[in-house]
């Protein structure tokens, strides 16, 4: 019962899908699908994939963990100095990731001011881990997961949660049942851009794991070194990449928003 | 630009490999004021993204690369007809960091478990180099990561991650203070070549760069920055 | 365990001042225009609004956060959490206060099936109607057996049918009920019917209050008097005489002196075509500006000296051939006028 | 009159913020603050500062241009597939940049499928210039914000805009006054994430549009050329970087959420 | 111009079919118990909802999205846009249709004023408590004078002075309008005074229409009955004696013969200590099971053979000292009670 939809927001959406859409489609085209097969079945490769899968996810546990409850701090509490907080957790966005790399180094490297007490004390070491690149990707992917969720936070209505505190509710408990479920729409938009970003992390990821095959060589690192050597292969790694990450999104998404 | 009578005149584009980024300049405006009416615009990257970008049609007029096999991707498209001409060469060394903490002499210590190793990865240029040397010296290293470019070994290096590192002269010396360069006798046997050619369609201009940077200036600065000579 | 409040909140352009007392098992309404501060006084009580000094029994509740309070609240726009089935809904409060799921489920199914939408259980709030939901809010505001008990309009989105039912259940439910119940309602016959006692609430200010028979019989404002469906007038009282500040004088039976309000039912008015002879005491001529069919009756509105509500059967309306525009006597006895000082 | 904030959501919020501001401070101190002035007044990098901060503000106007109705789009119409779209969406931030980057070399660059017609039919080359910088990092940032204003979008109740157009209001007016305005959180966040993502873009920009100082060399690409000369250097630019986004996104973004 | 509508809405475990049919000119309410798919009509008409087939003069809307229908709607939970100041609300809609700013503003704010709310045009919906809020929708919908006016609820958030203001100004603005009018209430009130015609609605399905006094005259179902306030049996007539579905016999002043209704209003009802002798040819016994005091009756509620609402006066009450459970004798006159056939 609906008018048709507006030609004045059609038509630049479907212009901004073509510009995201028709660069991938190029990539298909061009890539040599003879050696398609024969990559997707290598050791490599499959170790590198589920290595990217694992410390992607791992990473987003890590985010949501830690991340969700910053964004309603952010959006909830009345901290003083709460605009420059929200503008300082943007930084590791802008923040070229090789430098983010160095900082975490700096911090929990074998000489950090963090890491070297982690050394001494537990013996724990984070660079060239596969925790490490966990860390890493958790480092430059939860930005996108704080500010997606505080967004959506800011724009419920907080009514709902006065509702649940004359019901009894503690903040936790309203945080649970009533906040979270209502933003949920925006958590699973962060969580999609988050677990994407960290899936593709490159450069903090090898400054501050390294690389180092079936431990910290995930698939975009695969990607630079067989860009080095091979073109037509990178592009064929990023192409599984791609396959794999729209497979799980797809698969994933609806799921999360329908409950 | 409006043309002049010169044969070196208007504006000149070349890529060139990261690693050359500060002799390449010095040179571009020594060649500038040597020749009036030209203008040297770098492009400075990595030598495959660069050999990609110019077999996508990139504008470029002259390619230096930091390892033959990238040359060898351009010319095989036809973008380059001219042979490539050996400019400079690099060899490696071993990179502590500052006091040398892990007490590291020669390539036998990247055998060590114990220690912090960084190489670079087989598929970047100083990477089949180390391969190189290592076969060539016996010694079955135990490196801890294997880094896709020479910058990223050096950062750790710099910060006391790692304990050793095989990487380029000229490397060790734009790292600064913070790295130490160890020679070692089998670097001999693992040269870099840098191979340096005008595009097919450069002007003039491209080829007197070409040349200037062959030229015995062009030498001193290079060796200024560690290369050795071809 | 009586409660007292002194709710002060001030706002841009409004200041609520309102000091309440509320005996446990009593049930005081709020009255008030829209605007007058009713859902603020609600607010302020639960915890949702700074500015309430409260105590019960000498405990005070001014430090208590909203959800250590023993509040239930329905709010005036219901406020159902969308992605909750409706029995969860109920169920929340019960779950919040420890009660463990399966009790909480019966209980929350019990108070469903007192407001009649056991089948409902499993549903989202999206899919009910307006009345529906707010027989949801009523029942989970009810199920956590609130010490106070704060209604905003519980019954206002209800049918007619519903209504009496839900009415009803909510006074028997009330009166069983120990604590106390603060109940907001436009509709005066709900807070006749549930109320001990009424307030009154105009711009953030008590303007009368006491049992409802009380102030249906004296209302002290416009808007009472309103509420109350009675004609309402201030004047001076001299004697038999009320001379009315709006123009006008009336004879009354009691005599009264000095500043006197004056209220007679609309019912008491009679319409006559012409100047009618008898008993009455006052007539007076006036002009029909409104007329309003309602269930039983017809209502009149008369402009004249002073202007007057009548309610006369719908046989007298056919009779006469009513109008607007139509000038008419008004005849009303003495003994029906009734003056209380002001 | 609210209770304390619960230590189950503060403690979380407070390691995640630890987290994300600790190596930053790691940055700071390390960072040899003496050649700091002398960094921030040269011409190179107050040149590559400007281009850096022009050139993400343009893709950022780029990406709300198309990025909004895209992801209404995706959000409000009954497309048939938009599940799969919704994951095609997310695939440049799966896609290493510079892959990214060939891959939009494929499509528009001087031998690409569309970028061959664009040359000889207008004359109009878009890698290595100025406009491909913007481009390159439009396309990689143009997924933060769709994905974070269709998460708002579904979480925004659509019975205000059917109340909307029972007032007479068309579709494109409903969303403009209407629909736009109450997801203006998630539209500031979704603008955040994308600024910040397109000033820290590198991979793409490198590999589209190349490193040409005053044209395309963006602070990114100065911080990857320092990192080869002088790596103090590099982390000094880092921090005039973050500074300046910090203090871009502290000053504007509070005035955007008010209005 | 008569508007024909033929509603079909189809939902799990609810299915609604109306048709409608609207003069210019005519006020037709829609009256039924919560979920009887009141606001479910509304936004089929509105092509909000898919399942409406209507028809103006001839000339169908059926294609029409709702922005190019030309209807006004205020929705029962008022949907106020909650960025834009109250003045923007009300003008939106002129401003969709075209009109210029400085127009649109005048034209709103002169609603505002009807309303009383011209102070507030500044300031943001959520500032408005809720009566000003509905106001506020109101006004939003009348601005745009459209020619199909849809009004859910209009005036059960207001308070008793602004509701009956604002119920003559709407009453008023109805008469002068010449476009058809669905104004879904639940306050018989509302409805009689508004409407010209009852479309009473239950479970989806018309169940009664006809003009208010009909319908109170006649309610053809419990629904209906308790709406206008009657009590209503269902029974057999034969001759003066009329044998009642649920138990218990009246005598009644008409023959009639067959199934009928029987109503008659709680006010007929007269209540004993005693078994009263005299002239009322029906008297039983029943057991007092509630009691509510309105402003001026108090309604008992009793349980007999037939059970039966009374109205008494509160002095009666008094006299009776009345409570839950007593015992009385129910009394009321053959020429009160009215049957009609079923
Ligand atoms: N959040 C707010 N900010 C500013 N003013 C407000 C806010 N909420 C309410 N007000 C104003 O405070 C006054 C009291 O509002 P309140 O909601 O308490 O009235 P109410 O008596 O509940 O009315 P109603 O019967 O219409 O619901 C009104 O003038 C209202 O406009
Ligand atoms: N979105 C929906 N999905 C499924 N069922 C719905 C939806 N909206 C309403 N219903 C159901 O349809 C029926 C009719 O609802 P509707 O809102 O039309 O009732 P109503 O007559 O307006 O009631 P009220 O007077 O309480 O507002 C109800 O049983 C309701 O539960
Ligand atoms: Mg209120
Ligand atoms: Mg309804």
């Amino acid at each position: 019962m609906r008018s048709r939809l507006p030609v004045v927001l059609v038509l630049p959406a479907v212009v901004g899908l073509a510009f995201l859409l028709v660069p991938l489609a190029g990539l298909l085209v061009e890539a040599p699908w003879t050696s398609l097969p024969a990559q997707l079945f290598s050791t490599e490769v499959v170790q590198a994939l589920r290595l990217s899968l694992v410390c992607a996810s791992l990473a987003t546990v890590v985010c949501l963990v830690l991340g969700v409850p910053l964004a309603w701090l952010l959006a909830r509490s009345e901290l003083p100095g709460r605009g420059l907080l929200r503008a300082l957790v943007t930084v590791p966005l802008v923040l070229p990731p090789v430098v983010g790399g160095v900082a975490l180094l700096l911090v929990l490297g074998r000489r950090g001011v963090v890491g070297q007490h982690l050394d001494q004390w537990f013996g724990i070491s984070l660079p060239f881990t596969t925790a490490g690149v966990v860390l890493a990707e958790a480092f430059v992917a939860m930005p996108f997961l704080v500010i997606s969720v505080e967004g959506a936070l800011r724009a419920a209505d907080p009514r709902y949660e006065e509702a649940a505190a004359t019901l009894g509710a503690s903040r936790w408990l309203t945080f649970r049942r009533v906040t979270l479920p209502s933003v949920m729409p925006g958590v699973v938009a962060g969580t999609v851009l988050c677990w994407a970003r960290a899936l593709g992390e490159f450069g903090a990821t090898i400054t501050f794991a390294g690389n180092f095959p079936g431990r910290t060589t995930t698939m975009p690192l695969a990607v630079y070194l067989a860009l080095e050597t091979d073109p037509d292969a990178a592009i064929v790694l990023s192409i599984v990449l791609l396959l794999v990450s729209v497979a799980v999104l797809a698969g994933l998404r609806d799921r999360w928003i329908r409950t | 630009s409006t043309a002049q009578p010169s044969a070196s005149t208007g504006e000149i584009t070349v890529f060139a490999a990261a690693s050359l980024t500060e002799s390449f300049q010095k040179l571009g405006q020594e060649f500038e004021a040597a020749h009036p009416g030209t203008k040297v615009v770098f492009n400075f990257g990595g030598s495959s993204a660069l050999a990609q970008q110019i077999n996508q049609g990139a504008p470029a007029d002259v390619f230096a690369s930091a390892a033959p096999a990238n040359m060898k991707q351009v010319t095989d498209t036809g973008a380059i007809t001219a042979a490539p001409v050996t400019f400079a060469k690099n060899t490696l060394q071993i990179a502590v960091p500052r006091g040398n903490p892990g007490k590291v002499t020669g390539l036998a210590d990247f055998a060590k478990p114990d220690l912090k190793i960084a190489l670079c990865a087989e598929q970047v240029p100083c990477g089949a180099a180390a391969k190189k040397v290592f076969a060539a010296a016996g010694v079955t290293a135990a490196p801890d990561t294997l880094e896709q470019d020479v910058k990223a070994v050096l950062t750790k290096v710099s910060l006391g991650e790692v304990d050793a590192a095989l990487v380029y002269r000229t490397d060790v010396r734009a790292a600064g203070a913070k790295v130490e360069g160890e020679d070692f006798a089998e670097a001999a046997g693992a040269v870099n070549d840098y191979p340096i050619a005008p595009l097919a369609k450069a002007p003039a201009a491209a080829k007197d760069f070409v040349d200037f940077v062959l030229s015995e200036r062009g030498r001193a600065v290079l060796t200024e920055a560690g290369f050795a000579a071809p | 365990m009586t409660l007292h409040a002194a709710l002060r909140v001030q706002r841009a352009g409004f200041r609520l001042s309102l000091d309440l007392t509320v005996e446990p098992g009593e049930v005081v309404a709020l009255l008030g225009p829209n605007g007058a501060g009713k859902t603020t006084a609600l607010r302020a009580l639960a915890g949702l609004e700074a500015g309430g000094a409260i105590s019960v029994n000498g405990s005070t509740w001014d430090g208590l956060p909203a959800e250590k309070r023993p509040v239930g609240v329905v709010f005036q726009d219901y406020l159902l959490f969308a992605h909750m089935s409706v029995l969860d809904n109920v169920a929340f409060g019960l779950r919040a206060r420890g009660t463990r799921k399966a009790e909480a489920n019966a209980i929350a199914l019990r108070w469903l099936h007192q407001v009649g939408l056991t089948e409902f259980a499993r549903a989202k709030p999206r899919t009910l109607s307006g009345g529906q939901a707010q027989r949801v809010a009523l029942a989970r505001a009810l199920a956590t057996s609130p010490q106070l008990l704060l209604l905003d309009e519980p019954l206002a989105a209800l049918d007619a049918s519903t209504r009496l039912r839900v009415r009803s259940e909510l006074g028997r439910h009330l009166i069983d009920y120990p604590g106390h119940t603060l109940l907001v309602t436009h509709d005066p016959l709900d807070a006749m019917v549930l109320a001990d006692r009424l307030v009154i609430l105009e711009n953030g200010r008590v303007v009368q209050q006491g049992a409802p028979r009380d102030v249906v019989r004296q209302p002290q404002t416009d808007y009472v008097a309103h509420l109350v469906g009675l004609n309402f007038y201030r004047g001076v009282a001299d004697g038999t005489e009320v001379r009315l500040d709006d123009g006008g004088t009336l004879t009354i039976a009691e005599p009264a002196e000095g500043p006197v309000h004056v209220v007679f039912p609309p019912s008491a008015v009679s319409l006559f075509p012409s100047k009618p002879a008898g008993s009455p005491r006052n007539t007076w001529q006036a002009v029909v500006s409104g007329i309003e069919q309602h269930a039983h009756t017809t209502r009149v509105d008369l402009d004249g000296s002073p202007a007057v509500l009548a309610d006369v059967t719908t046989a007298t309306v056919a009779e006469l051939r009513l109008q607007p525009g139509d000038s008419l006597w008004v005849s009303l006895k003495a003994t029906e006028i009734h003056t209380y000082p002001r």
